[in-house]
C-alpha cells in the first residue's frame, strides 16, 4: 500500500482532519446523548423518591437546606397528593461512612415519621458496608415507619434502636447519622413553621 | 572488577567513530515480555549511547554491557525527574501562597520547567563529563 | 491463518488476558461480578472492533511518523462514545464500571491491535480479529468476574446460588489478584 | 449551550490539539532518527518465538534485530526454525543465506551399568558439573557421562531424557532443535551436534574415552580402545584416531557401516538404519546384545520417518 | 580473654584420637608413585625417565616455572615408567613410578638427627636453599615456598606468622610435630626470618594443644623475636586470614594477600622443612601424615615417604576398617574424599581420615529455611545461601559481585545448615567458574 | 569392600537440622496450647486438630499432585503452620471456614512458591489475615472464657479487650473508664483470663514457650525484643500525651496477639530478615505498624498486617543490610 | 494536615496499585530489579505531578468553561501523550549525556494507564489545584511503595525455584495479592 510520507504538512493536515472528525462525531454523540443522560439521572432521583414517599402524583420544585452539621446542602422535595402534603424526600448526605460520603434519600411523613429509606450512592466496603443498600440486606427496612422521636436513631451498641449491620456498625452509624441529619433538619424547618 | 552500585545494561555496538564508540542499548521495557512489545506506543525506541575513550577494543556487532555506577543513574534521575519535580512543587506552593490563584500559579509552575531546563543546558558540558559510561564485554 | 483460527485465537491461545496479560487493569479492577466483567469485556470489543475497523479504513492515508496519535484519537474517540452511550442507557453498570471505561483508552489491548493487526489487514480480517480479541477478553473477564461473583457472594449474574455470605476477600482487591494468578496459572497448565 | 457551539467548540479544541500535537510529533521524529524498522516485527513474526537463546541473541526479537540490521545472513541460524525458516527470512529481506545442513544432538556415551561397572557412591548435588569437578565418576571411566542429568536439566525443548535402565541421556530426535544448551551444560562434552544425516542415518563413535585400551576396557564393555581397526577399514577416510579415540567425521563419512561392523567393542553406533542383511551375521551376532538399547531409538526414529512426509502433506 | 577472629567459625567436635600417638616411620614401600603436580601452580618437567636410577634425594623434577617446586625421588631405586596414574580424584595425572631397592641418600644431605642452630647463612642463600629442595606449604595449600618469601617490590613485611593452629578435627600432625621437633621450628622459623629480613615471629597455637603452647614457650626464650599466642579454639583458625586477624588484628583486604598487611604465614611443617633443606640440604621427600577415624584400630601419626600408597598407611593404622564408607585425604572440613586407597601420598596430604558407612553419608537436604546461620558462621562475611542460589541460577556476574572470590572453602556453612544444604559445592563451582570467566576476561 | 563414598568436603555435619528446629517450636508451643484447653476446653483441641491436619493434607496433596516432588510432611512445617494457624482463630470456628484457612495458609501462602523456604510471606498470617477479611462476623465472635469447660460450645460470646476499648474509645469514654468496667485485669491478661483467639491468651504461656526457644537457640532475641521495645515506647509516649484517649504500654503488650506474633510469628526465620540490624529494622516496623492499626485504623488489631507488612520489606531489608565482608572497609559516603 | 491525610490515604489506604488497581502493567512487567523500580517511581513522580497539573487546568479553564466534560478522555489522553514525549524529547535536547544516563538506568517510561487515571480521579474528586497536586504525589509515593516492594520479592523469588505453573507471573500475582491483603490492614486509617 502506498504509504504517505512524513512531511510536516502532511502530518498537520492529517492530525488535523482526524481530530476534526472525531471532534464533529463526538459532539454529535454528545448532542444526542445528552437528552438520555439526562433523563437517566433523574429517572433515579425519581424513582429514589418514589420509593422513600407514600403515593403522590405532584412535586413541588425542590430546595435546598443546610442542615446544623457537615458542610453540605440537603435537598428537599416536597410530594403532593391531589394537592395535599403527603410527605418530604430529603436527600442526605453523612462523612461518617467507612469510606467517603453517603448520600441517602429519606421520606418523611408529614408528622416526621421516616417512610423510607434509600441508599443513592456510597463506597462502603462489598460485603460489610454494602448492607445496607435494600438490595443486599433487609437492614434498611428497619426504619421503615418508624417515628424517631420514639425510635432512638442510634445503633444498639450506643444505646439506641437500631440493630446494627454485622460487623458492620461504622456503616450502620453512618447510616443513622444521615438519617438523624435529614430528620433534624425536617423538623427544624417544619418547627420554624412554613407549614 | 564489577563491585556493589553498578548499573548494567546490555547493548551492541552500533559504529565506533576514533575514539568514541557508539553501543545501542536494547530496549527494555515494561512490555518486554509482551508480545506486542512496541507498538503500544511505550517508549521502545532503542537508544544510542555515545561512550567515549574507552581501552576496551570491540567491533561493531559484538555484544557489550554498558557499565555506569549506580550513583551516577541516580544522579541522572535527580536532575532529570526528582529536581525539576521539586522546581516545580516549591514554585506552584510559592507562587500559590502569593497571589492565591489557581490557574495562574498552576500555569507559572508548569512554565517553570523552561528556565530549569535552560539552566541545565548551561551545564551541558559539564553533565557531559560526569555522565561517562565504561563498556564492558558481555560474557556469555 | 483463516478467519476462524483468526477469531477463536483470542479465547484461550492467545487469550489476551491469561496468555499475552493485557489490559490487566480492568481485568482486575471491575471483575466484582460477572456482569461487571462482562459489561467491561463488551465495551472494550465495540471498541475494539470499531477502531480495528477505522484504523483498516484510513491506514493508507495516515503518514506513518502521525500513525500512534491519529490512532489515539480514533480509540479515544470512541472509548467516549461508548462512555456516553453507557451513561445514557445503562447507567447502573456505567456507575459500576466508573474510572476504567475512559481507561480502554490505554488499554494496550486496544493499541496494540489497531497498530499490530489492523494497520496491516484488510478490513475484514481486522474485523473478525478485533470481534476475536475483544470477545476472548470479555470471556476472560466474565470468567474472572464470575469465578470472584460465586466465591465472593455465593452469587452468579446476580442470582443467589446459596445461603449466606461468601468470601467476602474475593469481593476486594485480594481477591482480584489471587483469582487472576490462579487463571493464568491454570491456562499455562491447559496449554500444555 | 446550543447543539452547534458544542459541535464547534468541540471541533475547536480537538483540533487544536491535533495540530499541536502533529507539530510535537513533527520534532520528535526529526530527533529521534532511529525510528525502529518495521521489518523487525515483520521478521520476529516469523519466527518460532520459544526465546531460546539457541541463535546466541538475547530472544527472537533481538534475533530479528540483528537479521535485519546486518547485511550478510550467513552467521545467522535460528536453530529452531531451521534452513526452512531461515529461507523465509532471507526471503522477507530479500537477502541470501547459506545452507546449514541440519543438525541433531548426539550423546557419545554407551556406559550403562551393564557395561560400566560401578565401584563408588556419588553424595552430593545432582548436578553433572559439581560431580565432575569432584572426581572422576562412579565408574572407572573418567571421561564418561556421569548421570546427573544437567544436560536434560537444560533443555527448553524438552527433547533429551535420562533413561533409568542406562542411566544415560536419550535424545528425542524430533524434539531437539540443535540449540546446543546441552552441549554447553555438560561438563564432559559428552554430547555433539552431527547432522541430520540422510534419512536420519548416522554413523559415531559412542565413546569419548581417551584412556589407553586396556584401562579403557576394563572400566567399560564398549568403549574405544584406540585399536585403530575401524580407520583402516575407512574407504573414505573419514576416522580419525587420536589420544585412543577415534572420531567419525560426518561431513566425510557415506553411511557404508563397514566400520560398525569391525569395532571390537561395539563402540560404534549406528541409527536409524534398516536391520542388516543376514549376509553380515558373525559380527552382527555379537553384536545382538548391545544394539539392544539402540533398539527403542530404532524403533522410534522410524515412527519419525513416516510422521515426517505426513506433517508436510497438512 | 584468649584471641580469635570475631567473625563467624564454628566448633565441630574435635576428634583429636592420634594426638598421643608419637610419630612413627613407616617402613619402606615397594614401589612410590610420584606425581608432578603436588602444588599449586605449573607443573614439574621430569628430568629422569624410565630406567634411570635414582637415590633417595635425587632431583626428578624440575619446577615448571616461578610458581612451581622441583620434585625429588623418597626412595632409591630404579624408575619404572612416567605414566598418567589415578591420582585421588580419580583423574589420572603424570606420575613418575619408582621400585624400590634399599634407601640410599644423596650424598649432600646430613641425615645426622642433631639440631643445628647456626643462623649464618645470608638470605639469597636460605631462599635459593628452599628453592631446590622443593619445599612447598605443608598447611594444605602446598604452595611453593620460595615464592612466598620472595617479598615483591615495594611490599615490606613486618611479621611471620606461624600456623599451628591445626584446627581441623581428627588431625594430630602438627601437633605432634610441635612437641617432638620444636626446635627445629623455632630454626626453621628463623631461617624465615632471616629470609624475609622480619624480627618478629607469631607462632599461633590453639588452646586445645597445652602441651605444645607450654613447650615452644618454654624454648621461645631461647631465640629472638619470636612469640606464642594461645587461641581460643574455633575453626577455622587456620586460615590464614583468620589467624592473622586473630593474632594481630589485621584483616586481609577482600582479594588481596597476608602481603598484603605485612605478614607470611607459614605453617609449622612447613617451618621444619625450611629448617632441614636449609640446615641439613635435605629436600621435601617426607612428611607427617595422621591415619585416624572412629573405626580405625590405631590412630597414627606416621612419618611417610611422599609417593608412598595410602593403602600402606592405613594397614599400619590396623587396616581398612569393614564398614569403611568414606576415606578422606585431609581433615574433614576441607579434606577432599578419594576415589580409591591405592593413591600416593603428597606433599599436602595431611591426614588418611576413616568414616563408617553411617559417618559418611550427607544428612537429608531440606529446603534452605531462610535461617542465616550460614551466614553467622562464615568467617568471611558472605552469605553462603546467597551465593548457593545464584551459582545454581548460573548468573555468574552477580556472583562475582557478591564476592564469591572471597570465600575461603572452609565449609562452616554447609556443616552449620540445618536443612542440610551442601552450600559449600555450589559455592566452589560458581568460584571456578567465575575464576575462569575472570581469567579470560585479563587475557 | 563397600563401595567409597565421595563428596565434597566438609564431611562432618553438625546435629541441627529442619525438623528438629519444627518441633521445637512446636514443643515451645504446648504450654500455650495447654492454656488454651484449660480455659477453652474441648473447643480448643478440635480446632487444632482440624487445623494441623488439614494443613498437612493440604501440603502433601499439593506437593504430591501439583507440584510433583518429595513427601515434605515430615520435616514438621506444615503441622507447625496449622498449629499456629490455630491459634489465631476463636475456639468456636466453625470447621470449615478453618479447612478453608488451612487451603489458603498452605496452598496460597506456601505452596504457591514452592514450599518450605521460598514463601516471602508467613504462611499462617496469610490464612488468617484471608479469614479475617472473608469471615469476619466468624472470625470475631469469640466464646468467653471458663475455666475447664468440656461440655462444649459455650454460647456466651465475649470481646476481646483490644475491641472494648477501641469501641469505648469511639464512643468517647476514657481510657480509665474502660478498663474498669473491662472484665479482665491486667493480670488475666498475663493468664489467659481474657477473650480472644486460641493460643494468644495467655502471655505467660506464650513467653515460657518462647524462653524455650531462647535456650535451643532456635530463635534470637532480636525480633521479639525490638517488637515489644517499639510497642511500649510509642504507646507510652502516646500514653503520655493523652493518658484518656490512648492505652498505656502494658495494656498493648498483654493484649491482642502481641505476644504470639512477637515470639512465633515474627520470627518464623523464612521471613524474617537474615541479619540482626534487619531484624532490629524489621521488629521496630512491626510494632509501629501494629500500633498505628490498633489506634488509627480500622481493626482493633493490627499485629497480623504488621506482620505481613514488614514480610514484604524483608528482602529490601536484607539487600541494605549484608553482612560484613571480611576485608573490606566500606567506604562512607 | 490535610495534605498528610490525603498522601497517607493514597499511598496505604487505597494505594494505587493494590486498591485502585492502577498501573497494573508496569507493576507486574517490569524488570525485577529494585533499583530500577526505585528509577521509575522517581520518573512517576515528575509525570504524574506535571500531568495533573496540565489536566487539572485543562479541565478548569478549557472543558468545565466550555461545558465539554465529556472531551475529557481524549483531551487528557492527547495532553499527557504529548507532554510526555516533549519533556523527552527537551531532555534530550538539552542534555544529551543526561539523557542517555537515564536511558541506561531506566530503560523505561513511565505508562499511561495510571497516569490518566490519576488525572481522571483527580476530577472525580473535585480537589482544588494543590490538593490535586498531593493527592498525585500521594499516588505516585503508592506507586512507588508497590513497585519497590514487589520488585524485592521478585528479586527474592527469582532465586527459589517457584514450581513451574507459578512462575513469573501467576507468582507475581499472588505476591500482589497477600500484600494487597496485609495492606487492607490499613483501612480505616484515613
Ligand atoms: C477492608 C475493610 C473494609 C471494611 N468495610 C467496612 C464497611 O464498609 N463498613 C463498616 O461498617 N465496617 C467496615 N469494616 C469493619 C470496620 O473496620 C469495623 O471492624 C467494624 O465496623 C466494627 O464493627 P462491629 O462492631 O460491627 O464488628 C471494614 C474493615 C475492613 C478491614
Ligand atoms: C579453612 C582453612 C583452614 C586452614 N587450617 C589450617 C591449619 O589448621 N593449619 C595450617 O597450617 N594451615 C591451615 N590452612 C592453610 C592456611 O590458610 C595457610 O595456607 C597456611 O597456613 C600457609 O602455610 P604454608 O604455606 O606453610 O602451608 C587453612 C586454610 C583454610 C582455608
Ligand atoms: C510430637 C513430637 C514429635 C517429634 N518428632 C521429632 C522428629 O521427628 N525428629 C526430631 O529430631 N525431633 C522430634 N521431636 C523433638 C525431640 O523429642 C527432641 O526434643 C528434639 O530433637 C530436641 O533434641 P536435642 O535438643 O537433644 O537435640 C519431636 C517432639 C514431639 C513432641
Ligand atoms: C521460630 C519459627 C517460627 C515460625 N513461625 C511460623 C509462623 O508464624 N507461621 C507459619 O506458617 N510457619 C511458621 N514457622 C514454620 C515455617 O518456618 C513456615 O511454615 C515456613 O514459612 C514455610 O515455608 C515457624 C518456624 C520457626 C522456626
Ligand atoms: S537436546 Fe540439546 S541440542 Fe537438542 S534441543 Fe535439547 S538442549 Fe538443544
Ligand atoms: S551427558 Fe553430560 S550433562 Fe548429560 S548426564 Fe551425562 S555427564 Fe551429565
Ligand atoms: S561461604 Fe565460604 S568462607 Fe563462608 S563459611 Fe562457607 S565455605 Fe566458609
Ligand atoms: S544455614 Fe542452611 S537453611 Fe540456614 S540460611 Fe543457610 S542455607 Fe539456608
Ligand atoms: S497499566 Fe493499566 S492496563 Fe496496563
Amino acid at each position: 500500500m502506498a504509504k504517505k510520507e512524513s512531511t510536516i504538512a502532511n502530518m498537520v493536515l492529517t492530525l488535523f482532519i482526524i481530530t476534526g472528525v472525531a471532534g464533529v462525531a463526538l459532539s454529535f454523540v454528545y448532542n444526542a446523548t445528552k437528552g438520555p443522560i439526562a433523563e437517566a439521572k433523574q429517572a433515579k432521583l425519581e424513582e429514589a423518591i418514589s420509593i422513600v414517599l407514600p403515593e403522590f402524583d405532584g412535586l413541588k420544585e425542590a430546595y435546598t437546606v443546610k442542615p446544623e452539621t457537615g458542610n453540605d446542602e440537603l435537598t428537599f422535595y416536597d410530594a403532593y397528593k391531589a394537592d395535599e402534603y403527603v410527605g418530604t424526600a430529603i436527600r442526605t448526605f453523612t462523612d461518617k461512612g467507612f469510606s467517603g460520603r453517603i448520600w441517602i434519600m429519606i421520606g418523611f411523613a408529614p408528622d416526621g415519621a421516616i417512610v423510607n429509606t434509600a441508599v443513592l450512592e456510597h463506597k462502603e466496603t462489598p460485603g460489610l458496608g454494602d448492607k445496607m443498600d435494600v438490595a443486599i440486606s433487609d437492614f434498611p427496612n428497619q426504619f421503615e415507619g418508624k417515628d424517631p422521636k420514639s425510635w432512638k436513631l442510634s445503633v444498639t451498641k450506643d444505646g439506641g434502636d437500631v440493630q446494627a449491620i454485622t460487623a458492620a456498625t461504622i456503616s450502620s452509624r453512618a447510616f443513622c447519622d444521615a438519617t438523624r441529619r435529614a430528620y433534624d433538619s425536617f423538623m427544624n424547618k417544619n418547627n420554624g413553621g412554613t407549614k | 572488577m564489577a563491585g556493589k552500585g553498578i548499573v548494567e545494561h546490555s547493548g551492541i555496538v552500533d559504529h565506533i567513530e576514533g575514539r568514541n564508540i557508539f553501543v545501542k542499548i536494547l530496549a527494555q521495557s515494561a512490555c518486554i515480555s509482551c508480545k506486542l512489545n512496541g507498538v503500544c506506543g511505550t517508549d521502545t525506541q532503542e537508544k544510542i549511547i555515545e561512550i567515549s575513550n574507552v581501552n576496551t577494543n570491540v567491533e561493531p556487532g559484538e555484544k557489550v554491557s554498558v557499565v555506569m555506577t549506580e550513583k551516577l543513574g541516580m544522579k541522572a534521575l535527580f536532575y532529570g525527574y526528582l529536581l525539576p519535580f521539586l522546581v516545580v512543587l516549591t514554585v506552584l506552593i510559592i507562587v500559590l501562597g502569593v497571589t492565591n490563584r489557581e490557574g495562574l500559579s498552576g500555569l507559572i509552575a508548569v512554565l517553570s520547567l523552561a528556565p530549569y531546563y535552560a539552566i541545565l543546558s548551561l551545564f551541558k558540558v559539564r553533565l557531559k563529563q560526569s555522565f561517562q559510561f565504561n563498556l564492558h564485554k558481555s560474557m556469555q | 491463518m483463516n478467519q476462524l483460527q483468526n477469531f477463536t485465537k483470542g479465547f484461550i491461545k492467545e487469550n489476551p488476558v491469561f496468555v499475552l496479560l493485557l489490559g490487566l487493569c480492568p481485568t482486575l479492577g471491575v471483575t466484582t461480578s460477572a456482569i461487571n466483567g462482562l459489561g467491561m469485556g463488551l465495551a472494550t470489543t465495540f471498541v475494539l472492533v470499531m477502531s480495528n475497523l477505522v484504523v483498516s479504513l484510513v491506514k493508507s492515508l495516515i503518514p506513518p511518523k502521525v500513525r500512534i496519535p491519529s490512532f489515539i484519537v480514533i480509540i479515544a474517540s470512541f472509548v467516549t462514545i461508548v462512555d456516553l452511550a453507557m451513561k445514557a442507557y445503562v447507567p447502573a453498570l456505567h456507575a459500576q464500571l466508573g474510572l476504567f471505561i475512559p481507561l480502554i483508552v490505554v488499554n494496550c489491548l486496544v493499541l496494540g491491535r489497531a497498530e499490530a493487526f489492523a494497520s496491516k489487514n484488510n478490513l475484514g480480517s481486522s474485523i473478525v480479529d478485533g470481534l476475536g480479541m475483544g470477545l476472548g477478553f470479555a470471556f476472560a473477564l466474565t470468567l474472572l468476574g464470575a469465578l470472584r461473583e460465586i466465591l465472593g457472594s455465593l452469587s452468579i449474574f446476580g442470582f443467589q446460588i446459596a445461603e449466606g455470605d461468601g468470601m467476602l476477600v474475593f469481593v476486594l482487591a485480594p481477591g482480584a489478584f489471587l483469582g487472576l494468578a490462579y487463571l493464568i496459572a491454570l491456562t499455562n497448565k491447559i496449554k500444555k | 449551550m446550543d447543539d452547534l457551539t458544542i459541535v464547534l467548540l468541540t471541533l475547536a479544541t480537538l483540533s487544536g490539539l491535533g495540530i499541536i500535537l502533529a507539530l510535537i510529533l513533527y520534532f520528535v521524529a526529526q530527533k529521534f532518527n532511529v525510528v525502529e524498522d518495521p521489518r523487525i516485527d515483520e521478521v520476529e513474526e516469523l519466527l518460532p518465538g520459544a526465546n531460546c537463546g539457541g541463535c546466541g541473541y538475547p530472544g527472537c526479537r533481538g534475533f530479528a534485530e540483528a537479521c535485519v540490521t546486518t547485511d550478510n545472513l550467513d552467521a545467522f541460524y535460528c536453530p529452531v526454525g531451521g534452513n526452512d525458516l531461515m529461507k523465509t527470512v532471507a526471503n522477507a529481506l530479500g537477502a541470501e543465506v547459506s545452507e546449514k545442513d541440519p543438525q541433531v544432538a548426539v550423546v557419545k556415551c554407551q556406559g550403562s551399568p551393564e557395561h560400566r561397572k560401578e565401584i563408588r557412591e556419588y553424595d552430593g548435588p545432582q548436578s553433572c558439573a559439581i560431580a565432575h569437578s569432584l572426581f572422576g565418576g562412579t565408574t572407572n571411566c573418567a571421561n564418561g557421562c556421569l548421570g546427573l542429568g544437567e544436560c536434560v536439566e537444560v533443555c527448553t525443548f524438552d527433547a533429551i531424557h535420562m533413561n533409568p535402565e542406562t542411566n544415560l541421556p536419550e535424545v528425542v530426535e524430533d524434539a531437539c532443535t540443535a540449540c546446543g544448551a546441552c552441549i554447553d551444560a555438560c561438563p564432559r562434552d559428552i554430547i555433539e551436534l552431527r547432522n541430520v544425516g540422510k534419512k536420519s542415518r548416522r554413523i559415531y563413535v559412542s565413546c569419548i574415552n581417551t584412556d589407553k585400551g586396556a584401562p579403557a576396557k576394563k572400566a567399560c564393555d564398549v568403549a574405544c580402545i584406540g585399536c585403530g581397526k575401524c580407520v583402516k577399514i575407512c574407504p573414505f577416510d573419514a576416522i580419525t584416531l587420536e589420544n585412543n579415540l577415534a572420531y567419525i567425521d560426518y561431513e566425510k563419512c557415506k553411511l557404508c557401516r563397514k566400520c560398525v561392523t569391525e569395532c571390537p567393542t561395539n563402540a560404534i553406533v549406528e541409527l536409524n538404519f534398516p536391520p542388516r542383511k543376514p549376509k553380515a551375521e558373525k559380527p552382527a551376532e555379537k553384536k545382538a546384545p548391545k544394539t539392544e538399547d539402540n533398539a527403542k531409538k530404532v524403533i522410534a526414529a522410524d515412527k519419525t520417518e513416516e510422521s515426517k512426509p505426513n506433517t508436510n502433506q497438512e | 580473654m584468649l584471641k580469635t577472629f570475631p567473625k563467624g567459625g564454628v566448633h565441630p567436635a574435635e576428634n583429636k584420637m592420634a594426638a598421643t600417638a608419637e610419630i612413627q616411620s613407616l617402613p619402606l614401600p615397594k614401589q612410590v608413585v610420584i606425581p608432578l603436580a603436588q602444588h599449586i601452580g605449573a607443573p614439574a618437567q621430569a628430568v629422569v625417565k624410565r630406567g634411570d636410577v635414582v637415590k633417595t634425594g635425587t632431583l626428578i623434577a624440575k619446577a615448571g616455572g616461578f610458581v612451581s617446586a622441583n620434585i625429588h625421588s623418597s626412595v632409591s631405586g630404579k624408575v619404572k615408567k612416567i605414566d598418567n596414574v589415578l591420582d585421588s580424584s580419580g583423574y589420572k595425572k603424570p606420575s613418575v613410578i619408582i621400585d624400590v631397592d634399599g634407601d640410599e641418600w644423596e650424598e649432600n644431605i646430613d641425615r645426622d638427627p642433631a639440631v643445628i642452630k647456626d643462623l649464618s647463612k645470608t638470605p639469597e642463600e636460605i631462599k635459593q636453599k628452599i628453592m631446590d629442595g622443593g619445599i612447598v606449604g605443608l598447611g594444605g595449600a602446598t604452595f611453593p615456598t620460595h615464592v612466598k618469601l620472595s617479598v615483591p617490590e615495594g611490599k615490606t613485611i613486618d611479621h611471620i606468622v606461624i600456623n599451628a593452629v591445626e584446627c581441623e578435627p581428627y588431625l594430630t600432625a602438627d601437633h605432634r610435630v610441635m612437641l617432638e621437633k620444636a626446635h627445629e621450628i623455632m630454626i626453621g622459623t628463623s631461617l624465615i626470618m632471616k629470609a624475609t629480613a622480619v624480627n618478629k615471629a607469631i607462632i599461633g597455637i590453639e588452646n586445645n594443644k597445652p602441651d605444645a603452647i607450654e613447650l615452644l614457650s618454654k624454648i621461645a626464650k631461647e631465640y629472638q623475636g619470636i612469640e606464642i599466642v594461645a587461641l581460643k579454639v574455633q575453626y577455622p583458625q587456620g586460615g590464614e586470614k583468620q589467624l592473622i586477624k586473630a593474632v594481630l588484628d589485621r584483616e586481609v583486604p577482600s582479594g588481596g594477600l597476608p602481603l598484603d598487611v605485612g605478614c607470611v604465614v607459614q605453617n609449622v611443617g612447613t617451618a621444619i622443612a625450611v629448617y632441614e633443606a636449609v640446615q641439613k640440604n635435605k629436600p621435601l621427600i617426607e612428611r607427617v601424615v595422621t591415619v585416624t577415624g572412629k573405626s580405625v584400630k590405631k590412630p597414627i601419626n606416621l612419618m611417610v615417604r611422599i609417593g608412598t600408597s595410602a593403602n600402606e598407611l592405613i594397614e599400619a593404622a590396623g587396616g581398612l576398617p569393614e564398614d569403611t564408607g568414606k576415606v578422606v585425604n585431609g581433615g574433614p572440613m576441607m579434606g577432599k574424599a578419594v576415589s580409591d586407597t591405592d593413591v600416593p601420598v603428597t606433599k599436602g596430604t595431611s591426614g588418611i581420615l576413616i568414616f563408617n558407612q553411617k559417618e559418611s553419608k550427607r544428612t537429608k537436604v531440606y529446603n534452605c529455611i531462610r535461617c542465616a546461620r550460614c551466614t553467622f558462621v562464615c568467617p568471611q562475611g558472605l552469605e553462603a545461601f546467597n551465593l548457593k542460589n545464584i551459582a545454581e541460577s548460573n548468573d555468574w556476574e552477580k556472583l562475582e559481585n557478591e564476592h564469591v572470590m572471597d570465600c575461603i572453602e572452609c565449609g562452616s556453612c554447609s556443616y552449620t545448615c540445618p536443612a542440610g544444604v551442601p552450600l559449600l559445592d555450589y559455592i566452589r563451582l560458581g568460584k571456578s567458574t567465575v575464576s575462569q570467566i575472570i581469567r579470560s576476561r585479563k587475557n | 569392600m563397600n563401595k567409597l563414598n565421595v563428596s565434597l568436603s566438609p564431611h562432618v555435619k553438625n546435629k541441627d537440622s529442619v525438623p528438629k528446629i519444627m518441633y521445637g517450636v512446636i514443643i515451645a508451643l504446648i504450654p500455650a496450647l495447654l492454656v488454651s484447653v484449660y480455659f477453652f476446653g474441648l473447643d480448643a483441641l478440635r480446632v487444632q486438630a482440624i487445623a494441623i491436619v488439614s494443613c498437612i493434607l493440604f501440603e502433601w496433596l499439593i506437593q504430591k499432585f501439583l507440584i510433583k516432588g518429595q513427601n515434605t510432611i515430615p520435616d514438621g512445617s506444615a503441622a507447625l503452620t496449622g498449629m499456629l494457624l490455630a491459634f489465631n482463630v476463636p475456639a468456636n470456628l466453625p470447621w470449615w471456614i478453618m479447612v478453608i484457612g488451612a487451603l489458603v495458609a498452605i496452598g496460597v501462602g506456601k505452596m504457591s512458591f514452592g514450599g518450605l523456604g521460598k514463601n516471602p510471606f508467613n504462611p499462617a498470617l496469610v490464612g488468617r489475615v484471608f479469614m479475617l477479611i472473608s469471615f469476619p462476623v466468624q472470625m470475631t465472635s469469640w466464646p468467653k472464657v471458663s475455666v475447664l469447660n468440656f461440655t462444649g460450645i459455650d454460647a456466651a460470646t465475649g470481646a476481646t479487650p483490644l475491641a472494648i476499648m477501641k469501641e469505648g474509645l469511639a464512643n468517647g469514654e476514657k481510657v480509665s473508664d474502660i478498663m474498669n468496667s473491662m472484665p479482665t485485669s491486667l493480670v488475666d491478661m498475663m493468664t489467659g483470663q481474657m477473650g480472644g483467639s486460641l493460643g494468644e491468651i495467655s502471655a505467660i504461656a506464650l513467653l515460657i514457650g518462647g524462653i524455650y526457644m531462647l535456650w535451643k537457640k532456635i530463635i534470637t532475641i532480636h525480633i521479639p525484643l525490638s517488637i515489644f521495645a517499639s510497642i511500649v515506647l510509642f504507646t507510652g509516649i502516646m500514653n503520655l500525651i493523652n493518658p484518656g484517649a490512648y492505652a498505656g504500654p502494658a495494656f498493648h503488650l498483654l493484649t491482642g496477639g502481641v505476644m504470639l506474633g512477637a515470639i512465633f510469628m515474627a520470627t518464623d526465620m523464612v521471613t524474617s530478615p537474615m541479619s540482626k540490624k534487619g531484624m532490629w529494622i524489621y521488629g521496630i516496623g512491626i510494632g509501629v505498624i501494629t500500633v498505628a492499626i490498633r489506634v488509627w485504623g480500622a481493626y482493633p488489631e493490627g499485629i497480623s498486617f504488621a506482620i505481613l507488612i514488614m514480610n514484604g520489606f524483608v528482602p529490601l531489608i536484607n539487600n541494605s543490610m549484608k553482612p560484613k565482608l571480611f576485608g573490606v572497609v566500606k567506604e562512607k559516603k | 494536615m490535610e495534605y498528610i491525610l490525603i498522601i497517607i490515604s493514597a499511598i496505604f489506604v487505597n494505594n494505587i496499585v493494590l486498591a485502585q488497581f492502577l498501573g497494573i502493567c508496569p507493576f507486574v512487567g517490569v524488570s525485577s530489579k529494585v533499583k530500577t523500580a526505585a528509577g521509575m517511581s522517581g520518573a512517576v513522580l515528575f509525570v504524574m505531578t506535571i500531568a495533573t497539573i496540565v489536566t487539572w487546568l485543562i479541565q478548569t479553564y478549557v472543558l468545565n468553561k466550555f461545558g465539554l466534560q465529556y472531551m475529557q478522555t481524549i483531551a487528557f489522553i492527547l495532553v499527557i501523550a504529548s507532554l510526555v514525549q516533549m519533556v523527552e524529547i527537551i531532555l534530550k535536547k538539552i542534555s544529551p549525556s543526561l539523557y542517555q544516563a537515564l536511558g541506561v538506568f531506566l530503560p523505561l517510561i513511565t505508562t499511561n494507564c495510571a497516569i490518566l487515571g490519576v488525572a481522571l480521579l483527580t476530577v472525580q474528586k473535585d480537589f482544588d489545584l494543590l490538593q490535586s497536586v498531593f493527592f498525585a504525589i500521594g499516588n505516585a509515593g503508592g506507586f512507588a511503595l508497590a513497585l519497590i516492594l514487589f520488585a524485592g520479592i521478585r528479586e527474592h523469588l527469582d532465586l527459589m525455584k517457584v514450581p513451574k505453573g507459578m512462575r513469573g507471573v501467576p507468582a507475581a500475582l499472588v505476591v500482589a495479592g497477600i500484600l494487597a491483603l496485609a495492606f487492607m490492614g490499613f483501612a480505616g486509617l484515613v
